[in-house]
């Protein structure tokens, strides 16, 4: 299902304006292409929203910036709630008390620290069960909501107010815990990796995601402005930038295969281009040692993935 | 306890533990969703449900969840959606929920959970007592306790019918206790299929998310300019459950003849010495008043069968000569006055301006035997308080002289 | 004076905090700009990747044609400027 | 027939595993079947197979309001011998309990054996060998429960296998209940004493 943007744009948003995102915000970018896939696949979802930036500015009272049914109960159980939607839409149907026939998917939506973190469990719940759900992790790298502290989605080195770069500890010590691959180990039949940017392949796989039956699963870099520290306005072309240097690959896992996507790019860029406008970098990048170390991770999952997809 | 009403309904008589007694009502009521875990004492209401799933007994959607949080969550997502959601927990695993037991009342939604109360860690301890649902008790839930498996039967059926009404819209907890009534086999009154599902009802949501036509937005973000009124609005709720549920066991007496009031009272009429106790050590404490009574004592028992919503007025009704209240806890609130139940039932007698005596009793804890000899022992200390003019005290029921220090 | 408990009745708020989906409309967030974009007409082509990006969904678009912006809710993120291929857009500051 | 009670209240010491909450609540069951009111519970502890434990009846032509572990029986069974030594199972017992051991022993030696008071019935069945006979393995609270059933005397033996068979019939299949059944009456006919 191939996007003519001419043909579609001006379509209706489902997701609409006056919400509280910040000024240029890449979470606002990603639920307008997440519409624009699940209206051009002819699916309908329902939303559970874990607590976070998205959710706090889309929904203050007595307002909502949602044109969809949309549900939020607390940060660590997006997954759970949207199960039991899930089984209480087909509990309903089956008994009669819903008629229609529309092709529905229920999508839980959670930042990195509700999915790599707090709802980690309730997430591994889900996806084990089988629900017809797709769960979506838009990841910015920390927990922005409350003011940028570490996640385990947070990259090695990076500046956050709780584990700050500092002159004895520089930063967050630990590699950025691989979701997508624990996601994947639940057996489960659809998972991929996107980037704001590349909205091609952003919108087709998610709308193959809306479309497969059972669990799937989406990983999203979406940048955050004042978490990243960096310009407004650049959220999209950081996006680029991370798939350009292979900060971020992209990436599709079908029943049981991996699958390279063609979004790549054909020869990587240098990490600097992704790090240098994020202050959140500013000191690494002052430390050619540890920078090379940054470097040697990016690389290595890198082609850690390239690996499992059987590219050269 | 049916007096003199001859019930419409036909009633068959089975043996079964008070977990059976809250699982027969679920088969019997068929809910769209239940979304449980396991933990003990708990566990044979949803072992028990899951095998009249197995067997194609009820058309439920039965989702089992990897924690306590995600089983009220999954329940809470269910609700929302339109659907007659439950699940049933204990101790630890309502403590685990315990966020999203405030999140379910907040967003007004009427789940029925059974809770079979059992103690809290630390040390660990699966046995009864209620510090477990004592921790909800203001988060705005209505409170339903039963003495033994009949009970949990009726406050089952009738949970329905409180929370989902359009005026109270509340979610509502069953207590049990744990092992003593859930593992304890006894005579159960179960009325037939047909009757349950009519005096249940058809479950109409108030909102659904499920309306894709008019789609609307659940679990919102409330500024200071309006969480206020949310929690005000949701005391309303509870204060209008009052009367619902005084239309409810009306309704259900004239129905089936069995009689079920907020507060249960036997013999205090002219009681000069009145307890007060919840679950199942009620019927200890009228089997002791009985014998009590044969030796000329003026005392009775009042048992709480509606904790929440606790209507102080209809309890001072019921005592109009008492001179000395013990009141019986199986929880103890550490840091102030007295537990939760003396709490509220002396904050009452004072705002009502009603002077008596009252002592708390705090018994049973961590599954501690209560036996007749312990009520009869209870009673004395109770006798020689009202004597000697004593008040305000914490009496321990049932300590071990051996285990005190100096 | 103060009311007291028993005074109160009820709110008129949706029990349980629910609202309609799609009001926050209501909420008009072009107050928050100190840029404004302003486009170029003659350099657009239409591409409609601004309309795409744009987090405030404030890119007026009709029968294929970038209209310009909508003012009462663009919060000037200059997001459309950047992503913008032929440079159409320019970010000028509110006076 | 003994029973003479309008009430009783039964313990039973066994070991986890050996069916002692099964025996006490097929008695529960099987009085409620004939309109009686009756309680029956397990004590529960983080012990497991093996492990002494206690599992109550109360049987009654009354309402039975009163809820605590019983404490002064009327009947008490011992499942196995060995739990004489493990725990106190006389505690409570008064002056016109009986106790019913499962013992190659006769009553008089279980007496003497065991210091139990002179104004305690005592009966003893073979109900281990009664259970080997007929299922090769030591079940015994089958047999067992037929010879409460009988001393307790209140309760209509034909009502308990109605119990024992419901209970058993979907795990066991009509030969397995029929041998139980079989070990039920067993334990009635072949219990001595008193």
């Amino acid at each position: 299902m191939a996007i003519n943007l001419k043909q579609i744009a001006g379509m209706e948003a489902a997701y609409v304006k006056g919400h509280r995102m910040c000024a240029g915000c890449g979470v606002a970018v990603f639920v307008r292409e997440l519409f624009i896939a699940s209206k051009t696949a002819g699916v309908d979802v329902v939303i559970a929203n874990a607590t976070g930036c998205l959710e706090v500015t889309s929904s203050v009272y007595p307002e909502s910036a949602w044109k969809y049914p949309w549900l939020h109960v607390a940060f660590e159980n997006a997954p759970a709630a949207i199960s039991g939607v899930e089984r209480a839409y087909y509990a309903l149907k089956a008994k009669g008390k819903i008629k229609d026939d529309r092709k529905v998917k229920f999508v839980a939506i959670g930042g990195d620290g509700a999915s790599f973190d707090i709802g980690l469990q309730s997430l591994s719940g889900a996806l084990e069960r089988g629900h017809n759900i797709l769960y979506i992790a838009y990841d910015n790298e920390a927990y922005m909501n409350t003011g940028y502290q570490r996640s385990s989605a947070t990259p090695l080195y990076a500046d956050t107010t709780t584990a700050p770069f500092g002159k004895k500890i520089p930063g967050k010590t630990q590699t950025r815990k691989d979701l997508f691959a624990i996601a994947v180990a639940h057996g489960i039949p659809y998972a991929a990796t996107v980037s704001i940017y590349h909205w091609n392949d952003l919108i087709t796989k998610i709308q193959k995601a809306l479309t497969v039956e059972g669990p799937t699963f989406i990983l999203s870099l979406t940048p955050c402005i004042p978490g990243w520290n960096m310009p407004v306005g650049d959220a999209v072309s950081l996006a680029k930038a991370a798939v350009e240097t292979g900060y971020w690959p992209l990436v599709e896992y079908e029943n049981g295969v991996y699958k390279w996507s063609s979004a790549n790019p054909k020869q990587l860029k240098p990490i600097e281009e992704f790090l240098a406008s994020q202050k959140r970098f500013a000191k690494l990048l002052k430390n050619p040692e540890l920078l090379e170390k940054f470097k040697q991770d990016v690389i290595s999952n890198y082609e850690k993935y390239k690996k499992l997809c059987g590219v050269a | 306890m049916s007096d003199g009403v001859v019930s419409k309904v036909s009633v068959v008589r089975k043996a079964l533990t008070g977990a059976q007694a809250a699982a027969e009502v679920m088969r019997q009521v068929e809910p769209d969703v239940v979304a449980a875990y396991p933990i003990t004492p708990q566990t044979p209401i949803v072992q028990e449900f899951a095998q009249f799933v197995a067997d194609g007994l009820v058309n439920t959607e039965m989702i089992q969840v990897e924690s306590e949080h995600s089983a009220l969550s999954a329940v809470v997502g269910a609700a929302m959606s339109g659907a007659r959601a439950m699940t049933a927990t204990s101790s630890q695993g309502l403590a685990l929920m315990w966020e999203v037991v405030a999140i379910a009342s907040s967003m007004r939604l009427p789940i029925v959970m059974n809770i079979v109360n059992r103690a809290i860690s630390a040390p660990l301890n699966i046995h009864c007592d209620h510090s477990d649902a004592m921790a909800i008790r203001d988060l705005g839930w209505i409170m339903l306790f039963s003495e033994n498996p009949q009970e949990v039967y009726h406050n089952n059926i009738v949970a329905f019918r409180i929370g989902e009404h359009p005026d109270v819209f509340l979610p509502v907890a069953v207590n049990q206790d744990g092992f003593i009534t859930s593992h304890c086999v006894e005579a159960v009154d179960v009325f037939e299929d047909s009757f349950v599902k009519n005096f249940v009802g058809e479950y109409k949501a108030p909102y659904n998310i499920l309306d894709f036509d008019n789609p609307i937005s659940a679990g919102e973000w409330a500024m200071p300019s309006h969480y206020f009124e949310f929690r005000v609005d949701m005391k309303k709720a509870m204060d209008r459950s009052v009367g619902v549920i005084e239309k409810v066991f009306e309704e259900f007496y004239k129905e089936t003849g069995v009689k079920m009031d907020f507060f249960e009272a036997y013999k205090t009429e002219d009681a000069e010495i009145v307890f007060v106790v919840m679950n199942s050590t009620a019927g200890t404490i009228r089997y002791v008043v009985d014998k009590l009574r044969e030796k000329g004592k003026k005392v009775g028992v009042i048992k709480v069968r509606v904790y929440r919503p606790f209507v102080v007025e209809k309890f001072l009704e019921l005592i109009p000569s008492a001179k000395f209240i013990a009141v019986m806890d199986r929880a103890l609130s550490i840091g102030t006055t007295g537990s939760p139940l003396y709490q509220d039932i002396t904050s009452g007698l004072f705002a009502n301006k009603r002077i008596v005596l009252v002592n708390d009793y705090i018994y049973g804890l961590g599954g501690r035997d209560f036996t007749d000899d312990d009520a009869y022992e209870m009673y004395e200390h109770a006798e020689y308080s009202l004597k000697e003019g004593i008040s305000g005290q914490i009496v321990y029921v049932g300590l071990n002289p051996n285990l005190l220090g100096r | 004076m103060l009311k007291v408990d028993k005074e109160i009745v009820s709110f008129s708020i949706n029990p349980g905090g629910y609202a309609k989906g799609g009001t926050s409309l209501e909420n008009k967030t072009g107050g928050w700009r100190s840029f404004r974009p302003v486009l170029n007409k003659e350099k657009c082509v239409n591409c409609m990747i601004c309309w795409l990006n744009c987090p405030d969904d404030s890119i007026v678009v009709k029968d294929g044609q970038m209209l310009g912006f909508d003012y009462d809710y663009c919060k000037g993120c200059s997001l459309c400027s950047n992503v913008c291929p032929t440079k159409a857009i320019s970010m000028v500051p509110e006076v | 027939m003994v029973g003479v009670k309008e009430f009783y209240d039964i313990r039973i010491h066994g070991r986890a595993g050996q069916g002692a909450k099964t025996a006490a609540q097929l008695l529960a069951e099987a009085a409620i079947d004939i309109g009686m009111y009756a309680q029956s519970f397990p004590e529960f502890g983080a012990e497991r197979t093996g492990a002494p434990m206690k599992a109550y009846s109360r049987i009654s032509k009354d309402k039975i309001s009163v809820h605590y572990q019983i404490t002064k029986p009327d009947v008490v069974v011992v499942m196995d011998e060995s739990l004489f030594h493990a725990e106190n199972v006389l505690e409570g017992i008064k002056e016109d309990s009986c106790i019913i051991v499962n013992t190659s022993d006769s009553p008089d030696t279980v007496r003497k054996k065991y210091n139990i008071p002179s104004n305690v019935k005592v009966y003893t069945v073979n109900a281990t060998k009664i259970a080997l006979d007929l299922f090769g393995k030591n079940f015994a609270n089958i047999p067992l429960l037929g010879a409460t059933v009988k001393i307790v005397g209140i309760i209509d033996p034909e009502k308990v296998k109605e119990s024992i068979r419901k209970k058993f019939i979907k795990k066991l299949g009509e030969e397995g209940v029929n041998k139980n059944l079989l070990a039920f009456d067993k334990g009635m006919s072949e219990i001595i004493g008193g």
